[in-house]
């Protein structure tokens, strides 16, 4: 029974719409949620929702390429990510961002409504020269638009990591939209997480100089010692 | 270099210096007499230059070469500039002598060591009368230069020996034109000779002075000198205007006869233009420094107009 | 066999500075690393036949514009490398660097090199962006390694701005490959092939891609509106980092928008692409010239005119004309080594006066000779005087652009009086001030510092290398930048 | 074989260049003053034959850059300039080895020396450049080089100024020749200077651009600003190199252009003609007012500059209107007149080295009675003075001389409407002649005669010898070429009809003596007394009561108020309250800088607010910079969805 269901790519093709719907509440939750903890489960939820996505597309197309993609998103942005974020969080000792620039929560909303109208708009423009099913074009907006929530993320919050997790929404776009409309060899996609997981690791590693509220930090520091790993 | 104008050098730069102081007192008298007065003697000039020449020179202990050059310099510049303008005859002349421009030029030198001798001593006098004497020479200028323009425009000439040569034998006006540039021409004789209303020549009000402060500290052999410079630049400055308006009378030809008649004519006329000055002189009062300039526009305007008609025409 | 010797040199060369001691023996180290990298270049240029691919899978491709610009970054790198040497140790020694961190700062260094060489070689446009992004993390890293609050700042600007931009290359990439897909029945990122198809992808969505693949190079090279994390970046930096961000990595962005343009000039969206990449150039040169014209900062001056010479480069692609790619070319060349010597020269001058800012500064020729007319001289060259190379580049680079548009050049040409004028200004104020004139408010006089061995052969040697390229344009590179205009398919 | 000359030169230059970089020592300076006037003997002898033979004299080609190569060519036009620089440089370089030691620090004099021969080695290269690109390199150099010798004095606050305010207006120049010289290189297809038959709505853009760069070189109003910052800056060897050679080449530059179109418009010349006549009117108005002394010669500079445009303004008018006989007077005049200008002006700038140099003020009040103290540099100054004043038989006369002229024959032409612009422009250039002379006899007047009105120009004295040689030099050029002018013009195929200035100088000396020897023999024979000055009797009589420099321009800046136009400011302070005791106070007339106050500065204003603006877009933080990104980004989307 249940694998009749999941036989039957129309059903499928549903859920994934649904999933779609998931990112895009998980992209406003980025954008308002306040504390830092909270965030970090939004990331991963959506990170999660990118892995099941690509499970169900595999199911649909068949192409092997996205179960690994699968395994290594689960690895990398659910579990090791987060995890990673989470114990920095932890040494900066601050658990909120409260303070938000040129937008507000409810203003980026709408915003973020303008944009995903626009990534459709720009999109219907080109890939009506493509043979293109609904679901795929879909996809591909919904992947540019989180594109360019996480951008609204980056400038909208104050801290460093909040900022981070910015850019990995912004990465879970282009991912998103990598699925849908191209097929990239693996190891690209490889390479591409590696580069993912050294940028967070830099940038996280300076926001303990930034974003950290501990009063030595607050004068011109001139040996902060988190090169050598030896200290906070 | 041809003999002619060997002549021509003699005669016309004696006659020249023979007639100039001549008319300098003309002009003084005619001025006494509409004053009602009776006036020095047509020979007190002369007598003046002979008593000059013979005594001593005082020279400012601050002053330099430059007071001791000057008056040398300047009679010479005079008397070059005297060639250029022939009053006897119009001789054969090398190329460059008649030159408008050059002789517009020779004035300049006159004026412009003039002026540094008029600073040479220090005296206040001395650089008042340079100060004004430059700045309103500098005003007069386009005007002087507007009006030999239109000469050269009406004759296309710009050498007064040929032009000369046009006009004379002409009774009348060789373009009717020329009666406008002789007006420009005759406030330019009163402009740079330094007469009234522009200067006043027998002024001994330091304070109205122009040609007479600087030359203030001149003495003696030096002051004679300087005296008979002016006196040659007006002569050359009325012949200029004499041979262009009522040319008649100028010989071109050197024969005895010829010559005589045609200094004659020349003493004729410069008699008269002498006393036409000077009664434009009492009939008119001294301006004051700054209206100067418009005065001079009129002279402009007068040579402007006549190059205008020429262009026009 | 290229790719693989120099990977394989860079992963000794990393080796051996992890397991060095002293400071000495790493950066002995790093110059070998450097020296190696150079020679490979030049030997493979000399006697191997390219363009070859590397590596089966064609993932890397040896063409000469790669050569050339690895021999460019190679050569910087080397001369930053001996600068490095008396220029670290200086700010071990003002404890702005930590002693600790030298083998990092090594480490990195080292490994920025081989990501930047392995970055220009890749064929496959996707592994060109993923070393790209690797070259933006680890110099975010160097410039971030004086741990400084200003610079960990500068850093995550760098970061976030560079990187951010990127994924829209990214996107822009994902295009491509569904466009080429559609042509060629699989999908390819491989540059040759694209550049092999060009005619036959279509224009719009070239264009499209084009735009996206623009905005991530474009934030790489600090073209306006995406420059904003340049100055930031270059002034902040140790000044041997901020020779190579200038010299090599600003580079890699403008290689990558060369590549794409190739692909683009032979298909009918060379126009608008040309246009748009013109009118990106002159907005860039008017930002860059207009910030540096009241500008208090020395090495803020120096990134506002990279970014004013980016904007140059931006104008010779997108006139696209083989002239006029030419001296572009050149331009890239003669910038960097400029650009380079007049980091260095700051440097000596930061290292003085422990500050970069105009009114800091006095005294310079009888503290600093070298670094003093060090900097004006490379002053005099960076805004384009004869008789150094800028000069000529620029003069051809016009005179193609004039072709176009006059009012263009026109434009250029005032906005380039006022970066020579910004650079006149600071420095008549700058380099002018005694201390003399301060009087008797108990101000010590300045001692003069140390130069370190090292630190004057590099910018000795980038002026007079600039001057021998000014005078003289030997042969061996005319006619290796024909071959690149000619393998780009200009002609 | 002419070509030997040219190289030996051009080492000479450049070893004169480096030697006093890499041995700093008297000597090597000396020796590299050496150098340049061996090298400037080598150019004149260059110059002159080609200057006789009309020879063109074409080098081989160096490679220089892909596309082009380096190349020098000489025919006459160069070859005039060439001999300009190289007399020039003859004085210029024995004037400064002494000079040049007065300098504040050993570093300072190397550089000195080193930079001026790069400087005249540059100003050569641009004349002989074969080609556009050649012509900017050396064009750049000069400039730069002269920019660092404006510099030299880089401590004080004015030089600072000077020599910012000079980088910039000669970038603004480079800049319209860059773009001069590219369109040009775009319509022909080459770099090289050559024949432009090409019709003249092509060749307006290259000629306005063209005219515009080189006329801020020149110092051509409204672009003249510079000159009088960046002349007073500079060492005085300097500008009198800088005012009377470079201005020229930069004439150079513009004629080379003007030559070879075979279709030039009217508009041009007529252009080119009320500029001209506009900076030398201007120019010579603005030096009366002066009381600077390098300043008020920078302004006497860009009135000349002023007369030669005029020159070459006429030059295209008659030539246009068809009277190819005027025209090569005009064009004669004006080249001629550059040449004049080149020896007495720097000859002037040399001679107001000695006396700033002597004095160790530039303020022409604080001089007087210098011609007791310093007799020979007077002389000098004198002659220099007079043929700059225009008079008769000196070289300055001349080539006004030949100007006038040429407007007075000017009713030749068919064209009523240019006959009347030229009788304005004829009756400014005779304002401008005779101011000139004005201008200068107060320069002299207040500098050198009469009683010192400062203990500095008392205590002046003589300058070395080296100095003198140097201003001797020029002095003798310029006699020599004012006296000579109508053979040598003669010699060059020149058939003008010009007065023989020879034959007028021998008879107004004739005529000196004539009235000497007419003088001596009559009256008391040594009856010299000396008196002191009369002044209404007051017997000691004091330097204060003399006329001052500001005194003697004052009736001029009344007639001429409309252009000064001054601003007259007052503060005052009061014992009391209801301000009826005066207690102090200030009045200030200050100049209205016409156009430093309308045009330069605002426009400098425009800029800097600008920027300033744009430089707020650069506020340091992070989200704004991301704002800008993502706004470009959706930007660029819209654009590329409806536009691409």
């Amino acid at each position: 029974m249940i694998s009749s269901f999941i036989a039957n790519p129309a059903f499928l093709e549903d859920i994934i719409r649904i999933l779609f719907v998931f990112v895009l509440i998980t992209a406003a939750f980025t954008l308002s949620t306040r504390n830092i903890a909270s965030l970090l489960t939004v990331y991963a939820v959506q990170s999660l929702l990118m892995v099941l996505i690509a499970i169900f597309l595999y199911m649909i197309e068949g192409n092997k390429t996205l179960i690994a993609i699968a395994a290594l998103t689960l690895v990398s942005k659910v579990l090791l990510i987060p995890l990673f974020i989470d114990l920095i969080g932890e040494k900066i000792k601050i658990s909120r961002d409260l303070k938000f620039n040129y937008l507000e929560p409810t203003a980026s909303l709408i915003v973020s409504m303008g944009l995903i109208l626009l990534a459709y708009v720009f999109l219907s423009g080109f890939f009506s020269e493509l043979i293109m099913s609904k679901l795929f074009f879909m996809g591909a907006v919904i992947g540019l638009s989180l594109t360019l929530m996480g951008m609204l993320v980056i400038f909208s919050r104050r801290k460093v990591i909040t900022k981070a997790i910015g850019y990995l929404t912004m990465e879970n776009g282009v991912l998103l939209f990598g699925i849908f409309v191209a097929d990239l060899p693996f190891i690209i996609e490889i390479l591409i997480v590696i580069d993912l997981m050294i940028l967070v690791l830099l940038t996280t590693i300076l926001a303990i100089g930034l974003d950290s509220t501990i009063e030595e930090y607050h004068q011109r520091l001139q040996t902060l010692k988190i090169w050598s790993g030896s200290g906070d | 270099m041809n003999a002619s104008f060997l002549l021509f050098t003699l005669l016309n730069t004696g006659f020249i210096l023979l007639v100039s102081p001549l008319f300098m007192s003309l002009i003084k008298k005619v001025k006494a007499y509409a004053q009602g007065r009776k006036g020095p003697s047509l020979l007190q000039n002369y007598l003046d230059l002979r008593k000059l020449i013979q005594k001593e020179v005082v020279y400012s202990p601050n002053s330099s070469g430059i007071m001791r050059v000057t008056p040398y310099l300047n009679l010479a510049v005079l008397l070059l500039a005297s060639l250029f303008v022939p009053v006897v005859f119009i001789p054969d002349a090398p190329a460059g002598i008649g030159n408008i421009i050059v002789f517009l030029y020779l004035l300049a030198i006159e004026r412009f060591f003039t002026a540094l001798c008029g600073l040479d001593a220090g005296s206040s006098f001395g650089g008042m009368g340079s100060s004004r004497l430059m700045s309103l020479s500098a005003v007069i200028e386009p005007t002087m230069v507007i009006a030999f323009a239109a000469l050269a425009y009406v004759l296309r000439t710009v050498n007064f020996h040929e032009m000369f040569a046009i006009t004379a034998g002409s009774t009348i006006p060789e373009s009717p034109t020329l009666t406008l540039i002789s007006i420009s021409l005759f406030i330019i004789i009163i402009v740079e000779t330094g007469r009234i209303p522009v200067d006043n020549p027998a002024t001994h009000l330091e304070l109205t002075m122009m040609n007479e402060a600087m030359i203030l500290e001149q003495s003696g052999k030096n002051l004679a000198l300087i005296e008979l410079t002016h006196a040659v630049k007006q002569t050359i400055l009325m012949a200029i205007l004499i041979n262009v308006l009522v040319p008649w009378g100028l010989v071109t030809k050197l024969t005895f006869a010829g010559l005589a008649v045609s200094c004659l004519y020349f003493l004729l006329k410069a008699s008269l233009l002498a006393g036409l000055i000077g009664l434009f002189e009492s009939s008119i009062a001294k301006m004051r420094l700054f209206r100067l300039p418009s005065f001079y526009m009129m002279a402009f305007f007068f040579s402007a107009l006549t190059i205008l008609m020429e262009v026009f025409a | 066999m290229i790719i693989l010797s120099y990977l394989t040199v860079g992963a000794i060369a990393l080796a051996l500075i992890t397991l060095s001691k002293s400071h000495r023996t790493m950066n002995a180290f790093f110059i070998l690393h450097t020296l190696a990298f150079l020679a490979i270049g030049i030997y493979v240029l000399l006697t191997t036949s390219i363009p070859i691919f590397e590596t089966g899978s064609e993932y890397f491709y040896v063409d000469h514009l790669s050569l050339y610009e690895v021999l460019i970054a190679a050569l910087l790198f080397f001369l930053a490398s001996v600068y490095a040497n008396g220029y670290v140790e200086s700010l071990v020694q003002a404890q702005e660097l930590h002693r600790n961190n030298l083998k990092i700062f090594y480490m990195i260094f080292s490994l920025l090199l081989t990501t930047v060489t392995l970055a220009f070689f890749s064929d496959n446009l996707a592994l060109f962006w993923i070393f790209a992004e690797l070259t933006t993390i680890f110099s975010a890293a160097l410039v971030a390694i004086l741990s400084a609050k200003e610079n960990i700042d500068a850093a995550i600007k760098y970061i976030f701005i560079a990187s951010g931009a990127m994924l829209f290359s990214f996107i822009g990439l994902i295009f491509l490959y569904t466009l080429s897909g559609e042509v060629l029945g699989s999908g390819t990122l491989n540059w040759t092939l694209l550049a092999k198809n060009a005619a036959l992808l279509s224009p719009k969505m070239l264009t499209a891609s084009f735009v996206f693949l623009f905005i991530g190079f474009a934030a790489k090279s600090g073209i306006f509106p995406f420059h904003t994390w340049l100055p930031d970046a270059h002034s902040k930096a140790p000044s041997a980092v901020s020779a190579i961000l200038s010299g090599v990595l600003l580079n890699i962005g403008i290689y990558g928008i060369l590549r794409i343009y190739a692909i683009v000039r032979q298909t009918q969206a060379e126009p608008i692409v040309s246009q748009f990449l013109l009118g990106f150039g002159l907005l860039t040169v008017a930002v860059a010239v207009l910030n540096m014209l009241l500008q208090k900062n020395l090495k803020m001056l120096i990134a506002f005119s990279s970014v004013e010479h980016m904007g140059i480069l931006l104008l010779g692609i997108g006139i696209g004309t083989p002239l006029a790619l030419f001296w572009t070319l050149f331009y890239i060349l003669a910038h960097s080594l400029t650009k380079a010597s007049l980091f260095f020269s700051a440097g000596i001058l930061h290292r003085q006066y422990e500050s970069n800012l105009i009114q800091d500064i006095k005294d310079v020729f009888s503290l600093q000779p070298i670094a003093g007319w060090g900097f004006v001289i490379s002053s005099f060259a960076i805004v384009g005087m004869p008789p150094f190379p800028i000069f000529s580049a620029k003069f051809f680079i016009l005179l193609e652009a004039f072709g176009l548009s006059k009012s263009l050049v026109f434009a250029v040409l005032l906005l380039l009086v006022i970066a020579s004028a910004a650079f006149a200004r600071f420095l008549i104020e700058a380099f002018t001030q005694s201390s003399k004139d301060e009087g008797t408010d108990g101000v010590e006089a300045l001692l003069p510092y140390t130069v370190r061995s090292g630190m004057k052969f590099p910018i000795l040697s980038i002026i007079f290398m600039i001057l021998a390229l000014g005078v003289f344009f030997p042969e061996p590179l005319e006619k290796l930048l024909n071959t690149i205009v000619y393998e780009l398919g200009y002609l | 074989m002419l070509e030997a000359f040219i190289y030996i030169a051009v080492i000479a230059l450049i070893t004169g260049t480096v030697l006093p970089l890499l041995y700093s020592s008297k000597k090597s300076r000396k020796a590299s003053f050496g150098l340049s006037f061996v090298s400037s003997i080598f150019l004149l002898v260059f110059a002159g034959t080609i200057l006789y033979t009309g020879e063109e004299s074409v080098f081989p080609a160096i490679r220089f850059i892909p596309g082009l190569d380096f190349t020098l060519t000489a025919d006459r036009l160069s070859g005039g300039f060439i001999l300009l620089i190289a007399a020039v440089v003859s004085g210029v370089s024995i004037y400064s080895v002494e000079y040049v030691e007065h300098a504040k620090s050993e570093a300072r004099k190397d550089l000195q020396a080193a930079l001026t021969n790069l400087f005249i080695l540059a100003m050569m290269m641009v004349v002989l450049a074969g080609n556009m690109v050649c012509f900017l390199v050396f064009w750049e150099i000069m400039s730069l080089s002269s920019l660092m010798l404006v510099l030299h004095d880089y401590f004080s606050e004015e030089n600072k100024k000077a020599g910012l305010f000079y980088f910039i207006m000669t970038s603004l120049s480079t800049a319209f020749l860059f773009m001069g010289f590219i369109s040009l290189f775009k319509l022909t297809g080459s770099a090289e200077f050559g024949s432009l038959n090409y019709p003249a709505s092509d060749l307006t853009l290259p000629f306005l651009c063209l005219f515009t760069g080189f006329g801020i070189k020149a110092g051509l109003v409204p672009f003249h600003k510079w000159l009088p910052y960046a002349h007073p800056a500079a060492p005085s060897s300097i500008s009198a190199l800088m005012s009377g050679v470079m201005l020229k080449v930069a004439i150079y530059g513009f004629l080379r252009f003007l030559l070879s179109i075979s279709t030039p418009e009217l508009w041009w010349g007529t252009l080119i003609l009320i500029a001209g006549s506009l900076s030398a009117v201007l120019g010579v108005i603005y030096a009366v007012k002066e009381s600077d002394i390098k300043r008020l010669l920078a302004y006497s500079s860009i009135e000349n500059i002023g007369i030669i445009f005029t020159g070459i303004g006429l030059y295209l008018i008659f030539k246009l209107e068809g009277v190819e006989s005027l025209a090569l007077l005009s064009l004669a005049g004006a080249c001629f007149h550059a040449f004049n200008h080149a020896l007495f002006k720097s000859l002037l700038f040399l001679g107001a080295g000695s006396v700033v140099h002597a004095t160790g003020t530039r303020n022409i009040e604080a001089f007087g009675g210098l011609i007791k103290r310093m007799p020979h540099t007077t002389t000098l100054f004198l002659i220099a003075s007079v043929s700059i004043a225009g008079l008769p038989p000196t070289s300055g006369f001349v080539s006004e001389m030949m100007l006038f002229q040429a407007y007075f024959y000017s009713s030749a032409l068919p064209d009523p409407l240019l006959k009347v612009l030229l009788i304005i422009t004829l009756s400014v250039l005779a304002l401008t002649s005779a101011l000139a002379a004005a201008l200068f006899v107060k320069l002299f007047g207040i500098t050198f005669l009469a009683l010192p009105r400062t203990r500095c120009a008392q205590e002046a004295t003589e300058v070395p010898k080296p100095m003198l040689l140097g201003e001797a030099m020029l002095a003798i050029f310029c006699i020599l070429s004012g006296l000579f002018s109508s053979r040598i013009l003669a010699l060059l195929d020149f058939d003008l009809g010009i007065p023989d200035m020879l034959l007028l100088g021998l008879i107004l000396v004739g005529t000196c003596g004539l009235v000497r020897i007419a003088v001596r023999n009559s009256g008391p024979s040594k009856t010299r007394t000396s008196k002191e000055t009369w002044g209404c009797g007051i017997l000691d009589q004091l330097p204060t009561m003399e006329y001052t420099s500001a005194g003697f321009s004052e009736p001029l800046v009344v007639i001429f108020k409309k252009i000064y136009r001054t601003e007259i400011s007052s503060t005052r302070t009061y014992s009391d309250t209801k301000e009826s005791i005066f207690n102090s106070g200030t009045a200030k007339i200050h100049l209205i800088k016409f156009f430093q106050e309308r045009l330069y500065l605002p426009v400098a204003y425009a800029v800097s607010l600008i920027s300033s603006q744009v430089s707020r877009m650069q506020n340091g933080k992070l989200d704004t910079y991301v704002l800008y990104v993502f706004i470009a980004v959706l930007t660029l989307m819209t654009f590329t969805r409806y536009f691409a």
